[in-house]
C-alpha cells in the first residue's frame, strides 16, 4: 500500500470518525459499568488515544497481526475485534472474545490478527518479532504492528525486540504511544532522551515523531511504514505523541499531573478535530450508530452466561 | 526506654510502612527501590505502602525508577554488595520473571561465588494473589525462589508479623524475598478479603519477628494444616466450620517463612494428630507444599495416619472471570471437603 | 515401507541432529533459533548439534540471534503463536532466566488467556549438568518448570529416547521445555561422563517416543529408584553395587518426562518394592523430586514401608573446583548409602 | 582526576607495559596449564585485549570499583587481584581469590574493588548501577566501570542499565571492549549498528570509539571518562575496538573468521606497540620480572591444597 494523500476521501474519514468514537463510548460506558459493579478486576482506559490506535489499524489488512498491552481496548476495537465480544470479556462471560479466560488487559483474536494482548510491558516487544519471522519465512506481505507505550521503552525487551527487528529487517511497525506517563512517572523523570523515536537510530532504523492526536497524522505515517515493512525495507519506530484523558487505571486519581496539562491535551482532542472536518450531520449520523452498537454490546454481555467454572481446567494445554 | 504505650490495630500495609520508615532512621544505609514510588501525588507504590516516606526521608533515598525490572534488581544487587540495604518494590510478584536473571543468577549466588567474600542483603517485597486480574496479574510465585539456594522467602498473612518481619528482613544479611498478598493490605477494605478483619494488635514498641520460625493460628488435636496469605484464613475458616459442624479440630499453622522451613513446629503438631494438609494459593504441581510433603514422608513417614493432602490453586494459569478464579483457588468449601477425607 | 535397515549406535548429539533433520524435511514450518548456530566455520550450537544442518536446510531456517534470550524466546512465542514450530536453543539451561518471562508468562498462559483460540507449539532446548564451570553455568534447572501449568517438561538421558522424544516435543502443540545433559551427548568421548558408553542403538526408520511415558531401565523387587540424566547412570552403577555387594535390588525408572510425570510407571513399582528413593542433580529443595514424593505420600502412602529419599544436588550454588562439585552432585557413593539406610 | 597528556611518565609507562605483559603471560602459562589437565573447567582468555583493561585501571582508584565478565582475567590482574590469588581459582584451590568456588569465570576481590566476574552476558550492566548508586547515595567520590563485549549490547540488561545510569547521572563509565565477536558471530551479523558507541546517545549520554589496541589512548578516554563520572556528569560510553588473539573459549578452533583477520590485528598487538616506545632495557627488566611472578603464582597454586570438601556447604548464607 502507497502513502496515502493528506485527506482521504469521506468513507474514510467517516470510517476513522465510526472507530475512534467507538473506542472513546466504549471506554466511557465500561468505566461506569464497572463503577456499577457490573465489571470485576479493574480496567486500564484508552480515553484521547483514539487516534493512535484507529490510525494505525486503518492502514493494515485484516490478515496483518497487532500486539497489544494492558491497554487493550481501543487496539482490540480498531482492529476488528467486536464490541459485543470485548465487552463480554470484561464481564467475565462465557462469549468473551477469550471466553472470560482473558479479561480486559487480555483482549484479542486470532481471527481478526490480534494475539492476546500483553499486560507484561514491552512483552509484545519480543512477540512481535516472531509474527514479523513468520512473516518473513512464509514469505508472506503480512505486516505486524507492535503497540506499546513510552514507559515500555525503558524495559529490555524494547531493545532486544528493535535491534532484531531491523537486523533481520522484519515486516514489522513499532508504533510507541508516548502518553507522557507510565503510571504515575513521567517519562523525563526516567529517560534522559524525550523522543522515543531518537532510540530508532540506535538500531539503524527509521524513527518518527507523530502528533498523536490527529487521526490523519496517524495514518499517514503509518501507512508509509507499513508500506515499508511490506516492501521488505524493515522496522520502523513510530512514535505517538498522545495523551490518556483519564487516570492509569481505574482507582488512579491522577494527582501527580497537573489540571492544565490534562485541559491543554483536553484541547487537542482528536474527536471533535475529526468531527470538524466530517461536518455535523454526518458526524451525528455516526454519532446514533455508535450508540447502538455500544447498548447492543451491553445488552448482549448482560445476557450471556457467566463463564462455566467447568471450564478453568479447559486450554491449558492444545 | 519508657513506659510502654498501648498497643494500636494496624492493617498489614500501616505496619510495613512503619518497618520501613523505623528502619530508614536506624539505618542510613537502608533506601528504596521501585517503579512509581516516592512520585509527588502519586500511588505510594502499586497498593500504597510508601505514601508519606518521601515527606519525612526525601528524594534520594527513594528511588523511583524506569520500568526496568532487571534494573530494579540488579541495583539493588550491586548495592547491597557495597553495604547498602536496599528495600526493592516489585509492583505484582508476576513481573519478578523479568528479573529471573538477576535474582537467582546474581543475588543468589555472589556470596557463594566470592568465596563468602561479601553478602547482599537485598529485600524484594512482591504482592501475590488473584484479583479477578488474569493471568499476568494474578499469581503466588513463591515457590520459584524457594528452589534457590542463597535466598530466604517469607509469606506474611498479618500486621504483627508483617511489621516484625520485615524489619527482620532488612536487617539480614541475605536477599530476602518478601511476599504479601493484595487482598490482605487492608487497604481496600475488608469486603475485598471477604469480610475478613484486616487488622492486627501492633506494640507501639519496637519489635522484630525472626525470619524462620513458624507460628500455630489455631490449636487442635486431629489435623494439621499448614496455610498461607490468604489460604490461611480460608483455612482458619474452614477449621472453625469442621469443629463446629463435624468435631474436626484442626490445628493451623502459618510457617511465614517459607525458606528456610519451620518444619520442627510443624512436626511437633503431626506428631500429634498424624495428618497434614497443605494449602496455598500458588498453584499445585512444583509448589511449595510439595517439599513440606516430601520432608514429612521422609521426616515423620510412620507419624502418618493418613494421606498428605494439598490444596492449592489448580495447575492452570489465573483466569480473569470471577466464576473462573473463584474455581480456581483454594476455596473454604474445598478445603473442609478435603480435610473431611483425612478423617474417612 | 521397505524392509528395516539395521539400527545403528548413536551418541545423543547425533540422535538430536538426526532428529531436528528429519523434522525440518517433513515440515516447512519447523525452524531453529538462538545463539551461535548455523556459522559458517561455527561450533553449530554450544555442543554442536546443529553441524552440517545449515548446508542441508540453508540459513532462512536456521535463525542465527544476538545475544538477546529474550528475544530467542519471545520470537518462539510469537512465531508459535502464528503455527510454525520454532527449536529454540538456549546455549546453557542457565540463561533461560533471561528469558523467563517469555517462557512462565507467554508461552505457558497465551493459550488460555485466549480461550484456547491460540497454541504455542514451541521446543526450547537446553543443556544442564556441572562440569567445573562454577555457579552459572552448572545448574539443572528443570525444576522451575515442573511448576508452570501450560508447559511440558522432557529429560533425556539416551539416544534412543532423545531423538524420539524430541521429535515428539517438535510435533507437539504445547510449549516443550527439553532438557539434556551436557557430559551425556557424546561429542567429547566418554571419559567426561566418568567413562559411560555414550551411544545407544537407534533404529533406522523414523519412530516416535511420546512425551509422559516413563521407561523402566532396570528391574528389582526392593527399591524403586527414580532418576534423570546423568543422576540415571550413577543410579544405574549404584543399583549393579548393591545388588552385587548387598544384594539390594533396585527398579531404576527414567521419567523421561517431568510434566506432565507418569506417576502410573513408578506407582506399579512401588507397590512391590514399599521403597522409593529420587535422584537428580537439580537441588534438593524444591526441586521435582519434592512433587514426586509428595504424590506418593498422598497416593500410595500405605504402600511406603520406608521413608521416601531424595539424593540430589546439596543445596547451594555449584561451585567450581572438582573436589566441591564433586562432594555437591549426587555421587554413586551417596546413593548407595542413602537406598542402604532404606533397607536397614 | 583530569585528562592526561598523551604520553605519561616513564614509571607510568613502565608500569602500563608490566601489567599489559603480566596479562599476557599469565593467559599463555594458564592455557598451557589447562592443556596439561592442571586447570579444570574451560577458560575465556583475554590475549590481545590487555590494552583496554590495563589502560582503563590505571586511572582508577583502589576505592573504585569494577565489573567484569566471562572474560576475567586481564580485568582481574588490571584492577589488582594477586596472580597467586587469580591462578589458584584457576586451579579450584582453597587459596584462590573466591576460595575454589567461583572458578575461570567469577575471579574478583572486594578488597581490591572487583565484584566476583559476572558471566551472564550482560549482568554486570544492571548491576554496575548499583555500585554507583550507592556511591551516589553515600555522596563518595568513588567510581565503578562496567566491562562488557559488544555482544553484550544486544541484551536487555546492557539498555536497562545504560538509561538508568544516564537518567540519574550515576558515577559509572561503560567500557564496551568491541572485539568483532560474540563467541563466533560477528557483530555486523547481529546488529544493524557497526559501532556500538552509537547507541549512547539513545540515552543522552556521551559515546566514543576508541582504538583498544593503544594502552595510551585508552588510558587517556578512560581518564576523562572517570574524572566526569567523579566529577558528578554520569556516565560515559566508551567502545573499544579491539580484538582477541585466541579462540573465544578453549576448545574453539576459530573457522568463522580469516586468518588475515587475525594477522591484520595482531599486527597491531598493543604489547610490541607500548615496547617500541618504552626501548628494549626497560622492557627486558619488566619482562623478567613478570616471568618471575607468573612462575610465582604457578607455584603457589600447585602448592596450595584442594578446596575442602566441608567448605562446599559454607557461604551460601551470610
Ligand atoms: C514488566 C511490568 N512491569 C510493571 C508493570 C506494571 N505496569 C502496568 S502499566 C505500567 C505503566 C506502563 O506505562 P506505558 O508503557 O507508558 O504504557 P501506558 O500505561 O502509559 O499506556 C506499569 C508500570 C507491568 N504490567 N509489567
Ligand atoms: C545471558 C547469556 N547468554 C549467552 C551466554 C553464552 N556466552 C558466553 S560468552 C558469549 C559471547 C559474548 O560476547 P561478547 O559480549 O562480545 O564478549 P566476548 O566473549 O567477545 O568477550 C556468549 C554468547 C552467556 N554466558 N550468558
Ligand atoms: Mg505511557
Ligand atoms: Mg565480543
Amino acid at each position: 500500500m502507497a502513502a496515502l494523500a493528506a485527506q482521504p476521501d469521506p468513507e474514510t474519514l467517516a470510517g476513522l470518525y465510526r472507530q475512534m468514537l467507538l473506542i472513546r463510548r466504549f471506554e466511557e460506558t465500561v468505566y461506569y459499568l464497572f463503577l456499577e459493579g457490573e465489571i470485576p478486576g479493574t480496567l486500564h482506559q484508552y480515553q484521547g488515544q483514539e487516534a493512535v490506535a484507529v490510525g494505525i489499524c486503518d492502514v493494515l489488512e485484516p490478515t496483518d497481526w497487532i500486539t497489544s498491552t494492558h491497554r487493550p481496548h481501543g487496539h482490540a476495537l480498531a482492529k476488528g475485534v467486536t464490541p459485543r465480544a470485548a465487552m463480554a470479556e470484561l464481564f467475565g462471560k462465557s462469549t468473551g472474545c477469550c471466553a472470560g479466560k482473558g479479561g480486559s488487559m487480555h483482549l484479542g483474536d486470532p481471527s481478526v490478527g490480534m494475539l492476546p494482548a500483553i499486560a507484561i510491558v514491552g512483552g509484545g516487544n519480543t512477540v512481535v518479532t516472531g509474527l514479523g519471522l513468520a512473516f518473513a519465512l512464509r514469505r508472506s506481505e503480512q505486516v505486524a504492528v507492535c503497540f506499546f507505550g513510552e514507559g515500555a521503552s525503558n524495559e529490555g525487551a524494547f531493545h532486544e525486540g528493535m535491534n532484531f527487528a531491523a537486523v533481520r529487517r522484519l515486516p514489522i511497525v513499532f508504533v510507541c504511544e508516548n502518553n507522557l506517563y507510565g503510571a504515575s512517572t513521567r517519562f523525563d523523570a526516567v529517560s534522559a532522551l524525550v523522543d522515543v523515536a531518537g532510540r530508532a537510530a540506535a538500531y539503524g532504523i527509521p524513527g518518527r515523531v507523530v502528533d498523536g492526536m490527529d487521526v490523519l497524522a496517524v495514518r499517514e505515517a503509518g501507512a508509509s511504514a507499513v508500506a515499508r515493512a511490506r516492501a521488505g525495507e524493515g522496522p520502523t519506530l513510530l512514535e505517538c505523541k498522545t495523551y490518556r484523558f483519564v487516570g492509569h487505571s481505574r482507582s488512579d486519581a491522577r494527582g501527580y499531573r497537573a489540571a492544565e496539562e490534562e485541559a491543554a491535551w483536553r484541547e487537542r482532542d482528536p474527536i471533535p478535530r475529526l468531527r470538524a472536518i466530517l461536518g455535523v450531520e454526518t458526524a451525528e449520523g455516526l454519532e446514533a450508530e455508535v450508540e447502538a452498537t455500544i447498548a447492543d454490546a451491553v445488552e448482549f454481555a448482560r445476557a450471556s452466561p457467566d463463564a462455566d467454572p467447568q471450564e478453568a481446567l479447559t486450554d491449558v494445554l492444545a | 526506654m519508657s513506659s510502654p504505650e498501648p498497643s494500636r490495630r494496624l492493617t498489614i500495609g500501616e505496619a510495613l510502612r512503619e518497618a520501613i520508615a523505623e528502619e530508614m532512621r536506624r539505618d542510613e544505609s537502608v533506601f528504596l527501590i521501585g517503579e512509581d514510588i516516592g512520585i509527588e501525588g502519586g500511588f505510594g507504590g502499586a497498593f500504597g505502602v510508601y505514601l508519606g516516606l518521601p515527606e519525612e526521608f526525601g528524594h534520594d533515598r527513594i528511588v523511583n525508577t524506569p520500568i526496568s525490572e532487571k534494573v530494579i534488581a540488579g541495583a539493588a544487587v550491586g548495592a547491597a554488595a557495597l553495604g547498602m540495604r536496599p528495600i526493592a518494590d516489585m509492583q505484582y510478584a508476576d513481573f519478578l520473571f523479568e528479573c529471573m536473571d538477576e535474582l537467582v543468577n546474581q543475588a543468589a549466588k555472589l556470596r557463594y561465588m566470592s568465596g563468602g567474600k561479601i553478602s547482599v542483603p537485598l529485600v524484594m517485597r512482591a504482592p501475590v494473589g488473584a484479583t479477578n486480574r488474569g493471568a499476568q496479574h494474578g499469581q503466588s510465585p513463591e515457590s520459584y525462589f524457594v528452589h534457590v539456594p542463597g535466598l530466604k522467602v517469607v509469606c506474611v498473612s498479618d500486621a504483627y508479623h508483617a511489621k516484625g518481619l520485615l524489619k527482620s528482613a532488612v536487617r539480614d544479611d541475605n536477599p530476602v524475598l518478601f511476599f504479601e498478598h493484595k487482598l490482605l493490605y487492608g487497604s481496600k477494605g475488608r469486603e475485598q478479603a471477604g469480610g475478613l478483619d484486616l487488622t492486627a494488635e501492633v506494640p507501639s514498641e519496637e519489635y522484630l519477628v525472626p525470619i524462620g520460625k513458624a507460628v500455630v493460628k489455631r490449636s487442635g488435636s486431629d489435623v494439621t494444616v499448614v496455610a498461607t496469605h490468604l489460604a490461611l484464613y480460608r483455612a482458619l475458616a474452614a477449621a472453625e466450620e469442621l469443629g463446629t459442624e463435624h468435631g474436626i479440630e484442626c490445628e493451623v499453622i502459618d510457617p511465614l517463612t517459607l525458606l528456610p522451613l519451620d518444619v520442627e513446629t510443624v512436626w511437633s503438631s503431626l506428631r500429634r494428630t498424624g495428618r497434614l494438609a497443605i494449602v496455598h494459593e500458588d498453584t499445585l504441581t512444583g509448589g511449595w507444599g510439595a517439599e513440606l510433603a516430601a520432608r514429612a514422608a521422609e521426616e515423620c513417614l510412620f507419624d502418618l495416619e493418613a494421606p498428605i493432602k494439598r490444596i492449592a490453586s489448580l495447575d492452570v494459569p489465573m483466569p480473569s472471570a470471577p466464576s473462573l478464579e473463584d474455581a480456581v483457588v483454594p476455596s473454604v468449601e474445598r478445603i473442609k471437603t478435603v480435610i473431611r477425607q483425612l478423617r474417612d
